[in-house]
């Protein structure tokens, strides 16, 4: 069964090695073959999860080891393969999602000229991703943690012809690496600590290991998760990710790939039991930028850009619980899970709605589309429910079950914790009833695009409706099904479980965390649902203003970085041309000089020479005399 | 050891082949200028082969040197014609090999005479006549484990090296024709006067090693030396190092001795260019290994912190200066300054994961620098300029150009999956391992690198398609088969890089004993 | 003076001679130096050498001084005053140095060399004496002595410096030959080529004529007494030696340093130059 | 009186002749001071093997002589060739060996 695995991967990265080199001739067929060996991906998850299923709790992790990969004097790198619930669950979430989000592309795609391509790169990113969840050590996770970013590089600069994408493209990546500094470095203190950077034994032997050493280890893979996921301070490239086609931003930008983060501190828990300070970073950082995902969110017009603040706002919460350790672990992943559903099938909706009126992506034109696009309302609203924690609905139960963890950290890390995110929960569903209301309800402030052809807002094909369908489904039940047929008893003997105790009592969290969302939704009524909404943004708040521009992170950044390097290559530049290479010139030409000047003493006449002569003979018998006197 | 000679002397005759196949294609007379390339590919491609069956009759698990051969030159000084291969030799001879048939291909038509010359003359036969005398020194630079030969190879490839520079230089120029030539010239006589003080000073040393050592034998003064019956005072030890590195140091160019690489790089056609950067510099390198740590192991530790510091602002610095760059060659330039700075903080980190790291980078850097260069060579050569800015959406035009460019940038920036990831990343660990502010320092090149690629892509590649590029065509059948095969073995070898390493493990295992040094034990021994 | 006295011993006598005839030898070689015109530079280094030939005697080298008289006062010096005829004054007699410092780098170097000769000399230990006697007396006397020197010990020098010899006179006689191209034309070509051309139809003029001289370098003078280069024969007149109008010597003379100051390119000292040279010349007019 | 003084007199003959090179443009005199110093050494050599009390000095002395007339034969003739050449016998003249 093990020997299954590699055909998890290898099925989407033959895929993309056909797709991209097959040329032009596979333009008509490209898009079947994409979806068809995503879709085999799947079948095999499927295929290996029932038989996990068939064994008992302990044996169910499979290992495959295919060869090593970088055999060097004291340093195995191997290409091995690690099958357990915990990367089981990524497996069926990725595979799942990835195959719905290639048919939704069938119809989202289909008038691009480079469809073919596009989904090469979808098949491409699968396959990395798979690697990421499937590694069973830390380099092969690395290698398919660079595998996603290059495929996001790839996607979000699809419409390389538009330069907004092209830097969109570019800065994800830049930024992105920044975080692998962090991920190498820990695979390099690792290496140094343990001698092996393999997961098994590292996790085993990092109750050894020194505090020090696995605090470091832990900020540093925290690095590294904060640039794939997106969390403050490397959030900045998520927003202008949605430069990418929908499809884009619904895999990789909402569901999977910037989950990755969350999988990485998940699959170190043992590092980070170990290390409480670097586990203390790690919920402050997934606490601020839960709040700020969500004021960005707030402010955004653009409805891609909305959900994308919501993204972050959302994997805030995820890596919050894994910070909250062994009390959070599965709840991140169950949150994990279905924020893959709900969020996935709200970009789609987003895309669906885009795709009926040209392209638009400001809601400030939308309005009053539930009557156009009625499948798209309903799944859209569904997802809707369920992101904003609608009881019942998937993600009432992972929100809800993380806020009772962040209040069960006790002390008063606990109370902060558990206000930030019952907080977050209330703007959650500030901002999500705010897209929903500025959408769907309300009057047409429909425009005319730029060729000042007006929008007649239509339903989508079926290829893209099924999927919005099936996900919304996903959302819906998701969250139930994962309460009552036990995650938890399912991830526990990967990330490990235990419960924690809300000083205040289950139930009372609960209500709290559903007072809050009745709370943020009536504010969003009052505001975007009775009143009409400007089809121009008023100028608004400080705070408005501030968020509208990611609360000014990107100017910051500009200010310091891209600023602040150009002088500093300039200047570099300037160095080595005038300094490094001058000193080296000058010289050169110091000695032209001399021999210049020597050279006037040839003046071409016998006697001058004579002279000379005449004078070194005269030197010669001194020296001789003086030798013979000394 | 080194009495007995292997029957065939099959290391003379892989340098000989491409030295004659040189002088045959200089012979070619003028009209017959296809016939030369031909003959030229042919008998790289015949090279090619020879340094297979060297690699397939490489032992690992055999003597340090093999196929050695040894016979009098200059009994007097005792100077010996001694050659002999290590892994980290056969494994760099297999890239020459590998590199020049993909170089002589890809300047298929850079020499071509202009119409305006007269018929008698015969760039073409000379420029790829050159082209294999530089494959053919290198080749037995790789080989020579006697000082003396090594130093006469080191310093004659300079030449064959400044006329290919100065002869032939790229024909797309942004100033006049004459403005080109002196810029050509000025490079050229730049390359020279670095490469040759740098060797002069290595000439002083290798005298003064005759002086206290009594012989050019490299295994016999290392093996004297190891058993303790050659003692060197330390100062003169250090001295001597000092003489051997200053000279590889400039052939490799480390801060602050390479401002003769941009110029060259950016004057020299592309195929010219990676010859310099993938093939001549590994020399510097590989002596540098070879020579610096199994001569005077005691000075180099000595040397080790400088010399690591110095990696340092090469990396960094080069970086820095590649992102800041304009020309699309010299951009590239920079960053190979950068990769070089990798390669020899892995060779002075002195553990094994650097060494091996630090070869294995030798190797894939040559690679993914000829991809990169020959794909922008193309591209220069279409549109006739090399500034950046004179570029913009070829990637619509051009889409397999485009992709090939970006692999070739994606190896450049060391993505996992190609070759350069594998060396950099055992350089970083095998850093980290002795030096770890070192380390991180040079893990933010990899941010540094990604930025001056992903720009230079995009400002070249995406974006709005400028009007002059909007007819370039896409690559031709022969650029296919240039970019092709070397974008097939980065993705390989950076899968699989078993065959090289298993090649290059023993020699670094000499190495390390050379220097007396042992990898860091780790702190917590998990169970493997 | 005896030849017995100066096999052995340095006599008062020989004394005398040595400074009287040592300072004449100096001075004469300064002149030598110093004159401006070759001739007397030649004739000064005669008498120096003449001086020498004596001291030789003195110093019992028979042989060698009758040698030196013969040889060099002789047919070498001779030689030189031929050449000197043959080449004539030219303008490199002037004593005008061109070469910036040159002079006084001369000056020096040779006060510094012949200082530290006389010291040398001075501390290099010549006590012991042998004198000749011996020497002289061992073959019956000084010439046979260099004899059977010369044609036993020297044998092969000796015939090889007179193959030299041979050599020498050969290339002299190669060298100042010259072949003559064309036909000399005949006085009657000549006549009738200065009838057709219709200038100097009549004889030249002779020179000095109508002038107080009658020597034949002096040029006659026309009536408005400037000087009738005509009247000088051709050969002197190529040479510049035409005695007191010396405008042709002055002319290479100017021409030359002009070429010089050309080549070091200091144009000032050039222009008075030329300013010296004429009123020079202007004066040896008038004289 | 010291014989010694002899030397110093050719000493200063040498000199003498030295600096005449040195500072005469016309190429006969220049000859002439040649000769002047080969003569200086001749006495040298005589005053020397009158020192000695051996002949050898003399020899040398002769020979130095007859050397020095070939010298000037095929000197002087090569000064008159050149003289026929440029109308002048001037040193500097004759020698331009600056490009």
């Amino acid at each position: 069964m093990e020997n299954l695995i590699a055909l998890l991967v290898g099925a989407p990265l033959l895929g993309a090695a056909v797709l991209l080199c097959g040329g032009r001739r596979l333009d008509r067929t490209g898009h079947w073959i994409g979806t068809l060996l995503a879709a085999v991906s799947f079948a095999i998850g499927l295929a290996l999860f029932a038989d996990m299923l068939g064994k008992g709790a302990e044996e169910r992790a499979l290992y495959q080891r295919l060869f090593t990969w970088i055999p060097v004097e004291g340093f195995q790198a191997d290409i091995a393969f690690q099958l357990d619930q915990l990367s089981m669950t990524f497996v069926l979430l990725i595979s799942g999602v990835g195959t719905l989000i290639h048919v939704y592309s069938i119809g989202y795609m289909e008038h691009d000229e480079r469809r073919r391509r596009f989904f090469g790169y979808l098949n491409l990113f699968v396959a990395a991703m798979l690697l990421l969840v499937l590694a069973d050590n830390y380099l092969l996770l690395y290698f398919g943690w660079e595998g996603v970013g290059l495929a996001s590089y790839l996607l979000i600069g699809f419409w390389q012809h538009k330069p907004s994408a092209a830097t969109a493209a570019k800065k994800a990546f830049l930024v992105n690496r920044v975080g692998d500094i962090g991920l190498s470095i820990a695979i390099m203190i690792m290496f140094t600590t343990f001698g092996t950077f393999a997961f098994g034994p590292v996790l085993e032997a990092s109750g050894q290991a020194s505090q020090g050493t696995l605090t470091a280890i832990g900020l540093m893979l925290l690095l590294a998760a904060c640039g794939k996921s997106a969390q403050v301070p490397l959030q900045s490239w998520l927003g202008d990710a949605m430069e990418g086609p929908t499809p884009v931003s619904a895999l990789i930008h909402a569901a999977t790939m910037v989950t990755a983060g969350v999988y990485l501190i998940v699959r170190s828990a043992d590092i980070f039991n170990a290390a409480p300070d670097a586990q203390l970073v790690v919920t402050i950082v997934g606490a601020v930028t839960l709040l700020f995902g969500a004021i960005v969110g707030c402010a955004k017009d653009d409805i891609k850009k909305a959900l994308a603040g919501s993204t972050m706002s959302q994997i805030g919460y995820m890596i919050l619980a894994a910070g909250l350790g062994p009390i959070g672990y599965v709840f991140a992943i169950m949150h994990l899970v279905t924020h893959g559903f709900f969020k996935a099938g709200l970009f789609l909706g987003a895309g669906s709605v885009m795709h009926g009126m040209n392209d638009e992506v400001d809601m400030r034109k939308y309005g009053g589309l539930r009557t156009y696009m009625p499948v798209t309302f309903v799944t859209f609203g569904l997802g809707y429910l369920a992101i904003i924690g609608f009881p019942g609905l998937s993600g009432f139960f992972s929100k809800d079950k993380i806020i009772e963890a962040a209040f069960a950290k006790g002390g008063a890390e606990g109370w902060i914790l558990g206000a930030v995110t019952l907080l977050g929960a209330a703007i959650t569903a500030y901002y999500m009833t705010r897209v929903m209301l500025m959408t769907f309800f309300g009057e047409k402030r429909w425009q005319p695009d730029a060729d000042g052809n007006p929008p007649h807002p239509h339903e989508s094909p079926r290829s893209m409706v099924i999927p919005m369908v099936l996900l919304a489904v996903g959302s819906v039940a998701g969250g139930a099904v994962f309460e009552f047929a036990g995650f938890v008893e399912w991830l526990e003997p990967v990330t490990g479980y235990e419960h924690g105790h809300p000083p205040i009592g289950a139930a009372a969290v609960t209500a709290c965390t559903v007072a809050v969302m009745v709370i943020g939704v009536g504010l969003a009524y009052l505001q975007y649902g009775r009143r009409p909404v400007p089809a121009v943004a008023p100028r608004g708040s400080l705070l408005t203003r501030a968020a509208r521009r990611d609360l000014l992170q990107d100017d910051f950044n500009h200010a310091v970085f891209v600023t602040g390097g150009t002088h500093l290559t300039r200047s570099l530049v300037y160095v080595d041309h005038s300094l490094v290479d001058g000193v080296v010139n000058g010289t050169a030409a110091s000695v032209g000089g001399l021999s210049g000047r020597l050279r006037k003493l040839q003046n071409g006449y016998a006697r001058s020479y004579a002279v000379s002569m005449f004078g070194g003979t005269a030197v010669l018998i001194a020296a001789t005399l003086l030798m013979r006197a000394v | 050891m080194f009495g007995t000679s292997t029957a065939f002397p099959l290391l003379t005759v892989t340098a000989a082949v491409p030295a004659v196949g040189a002088i045959l294609t200089a012979a070619v007379p003028a009209a017959r200028r296809t016939a030369a390339k031909w003959l030229a590919l042919l008998v790289s491609l015949a090279t090619l082969v020879l340094a297979g069956i060297v690699f397939a009759r490489f032992e690992p698990g055999g003597e340090r040197y093999q196929l050695t051969e040894s016979y009098a030159w200059i009994k007097d000084f005792g100077v010996r014609y001694e050659l002999g291969v290590d892994g980290i030799g056969v494994a760099l001879i297999a890239l020459t090999a590998l590199l020049v048939p993909f170089v002589i291909l890809a300047g298929w038509h850079d020499a071509d005479p202009l119409e305006t010359s007269s018929k008698r003359w015969r760039p073409t036969q000379g420029f790829f006549a050159l082209i294999l005398m530089v494959e053919a020194m290198v080749i037995l630079s790789f080989e020579a484990t006697d000082v003396f030969l090594f130093y006469i190879l080191f310093e004659a490839m300079l030449i064959p090296m400044y006329f290919l520079i100065g002869g032939f230089g790229d024909r797309a120029h942004a100033g006049s024709d004459e403005n080109a030539a002196a810029q050509r010239s000025y490079a050229a006589v730049k390359f020279l006067l670095y490469n040759l003080v740098g060797g002069l000073i290595m000439l002083a040393a290798v005298i003064g090693l005759y002086v206290v050592a009594g012989n050019f034998s490299l295994t016999e003064i290392a093996g004297a030396r190891a058993n303790g019956s050659l003692e060197i005072a330390t100062s003169t030890e250090r001295w001597l190092f000092l003489g051997f590195f200053f000279a590889f140091a400039v052939k490799a160019p480390l801060w602050p001795l390479h401002t003769w690489l941009p110029n060259a790089m950016g004057e020299a056609t592309a195929p010219v260019a990676v010859l310099i950067t993938a093939v001549v510099d590994k020399v510097g390198t590989f002596a540098m290994l070879r020579f610096c740590l199994g001569l005077f192991p005691e000075a180099s530790k000595w040397a080790t912190p400088a010399i690591v510091v110095l990696a340092l602002i090469s990396i960094v610095y080069g970086a820095l200066v590649a992102v800041g760059q304009r020309d699309i060659k010299r951009l590239v330039a920079y960053a190979s300054i950068s990769h070089f700075g990798f390669i020899i903080l892995g060779i002075f980190a002195m553990t094994s994961q650097g060494q091996s790291g630090a070869t294995l980078y030798m190797v894939n850097h040559g690679i993914s620098t000829a991809a990169l260069m020959l794909v922008a060579g193309f591209l220069i050569s279409r549109r006739g300029s090399r500034l950046i800015a004179d570029y913009g959406g070829v990637q619509k035009v051009a889409p397999v150009l485009a992709g090939t460019f970006l692999i070739g940038g994606l190896a450049t920036l060391s993505l996992p999956g190609i070759a350069p990831f594998v060396s950099e990343f055992l350089v970083l660990v095998g850093t980290y391992a002795r030096y770890p502010v070192a380390g991180v320092i040079a893990t933010t090149g990899i941010v540094l690198a990604a930025l001056y690629t992903l720009v230079l892509y995009q400002r070249t590649m995406t974006g709005p398609v400028k009007e002059e590029v909007r007819k370039l065509p896409d690559l031709r059948p022969r650029e296919l088969a240039v970019v092709v095969p070397l974008i097939a073995v980065l993705i390989f070898l950076g899968v699989f890089p078993k065959p090289l390493t298993d090649v290059v493990n023993p020699a670094v295992r000499h190495t390390m004993s050379d220097v007396q040094q042992k990898d860091p034990q780790p702190e917590v021994e998990a169970a493997k | 003076m005896s030849a017995h006295l100066a096999a052995y011993a340095t006599s008062t006598g020989e004394a005398v001679q040595f400074w009287v005839l040592g300072t004449v030898a100096v001075i004469g070689a300064l002149c030598t130096i110093l004159m401006r015109r070759a001739v007397h530079s030649a004739l000064c280094l005669a008498g120096t050498m003449i001086i020498l030939a004596v001291f030789y005697l003195a110093n019992g080298a028979y042989f060698l001084g009758v040698v030196q008289i013969v040889v060099y006062t002789g047919a070498i010096m001779m030689l030189f005053l031929f050449v000197v005829m043959l080449v004539g004054v030219t303008a490199a007699d002037s004593l005008k140095e061109t070469i910036k410092g040159q002079r006084w780098w001369a000056v020096a170097c040779g006060l510094g060399f012949g200082i530290l000769l006389s010291a040398g000399i001075g501390n290099a230990s010549l006590t012991e004496f042998a004198g000749l006697g011996a020497a002289n007396g061992a073959r019956g006397g000084n010439v046979e002595g260099l004899a059977a020197l010369i044609f036993t010990k020297y044998v092969f020098a000796f015939e090889i410096t007179g193959a030299l010899l041979i050599t020498a006179s050969v290339g002299a006689m190669v060298l100042t030959h010259r072949e003559r191209t064309e036909r000399a034309r005949t006085q009657r070509e000549l006549a009738e080529q200065r009838v057709r051309e219709g200038k100097h139809v009549p004889p030249l003029p002779a020179p000095g004529v109508y002038a107080r001289h009658n020597a034949v370098d002096v040029p006659g003078l026309l009536p408005d007494g400037t000087p009738a280069e005509l009247t000088v024969m051709g050969t002197l007149r190529k040479r510049g030696q035409i005695r007191d109008v010396s405008a042709e010597a002055m002319a290479d003379l100017k021409a030359l340093e002009q070429r010089s100051e050309e080549r070091l390119g200091r144009d000032r000292d050039a222009r008075d130059q030329d300013a010296f040279g004429r009123d020079r010349d202007e004066e040896e007019a008038n004289r | 009186m010291n014989p010694v003084n002899y030397l110093y007199l050719s000493a200063l003959l040498f000199t003498i002749g030295a600096a005449g090179v040195l500072i005469r443009r016309n190429a006969i005199v220049v000859f002439m001071c040649v000769e002047l110093m080969l003569n200086a050494c001749n006495l040298a050599f005589v005053t020397f093997s009158r020192m000695h009390g051996n002949l050898d000095g003399q020899i040398v002395a002769f020979f130095t002589m007859v050397v020095a007339a070939a010298e000037v034969v095929v000197g002087l003739a090569i000064i008159v060739s050149v003289f026929r050449a440029r109308h002048s016998a001037s040193v500097d003249d004759a020698s331009l060996m600056k490009l």
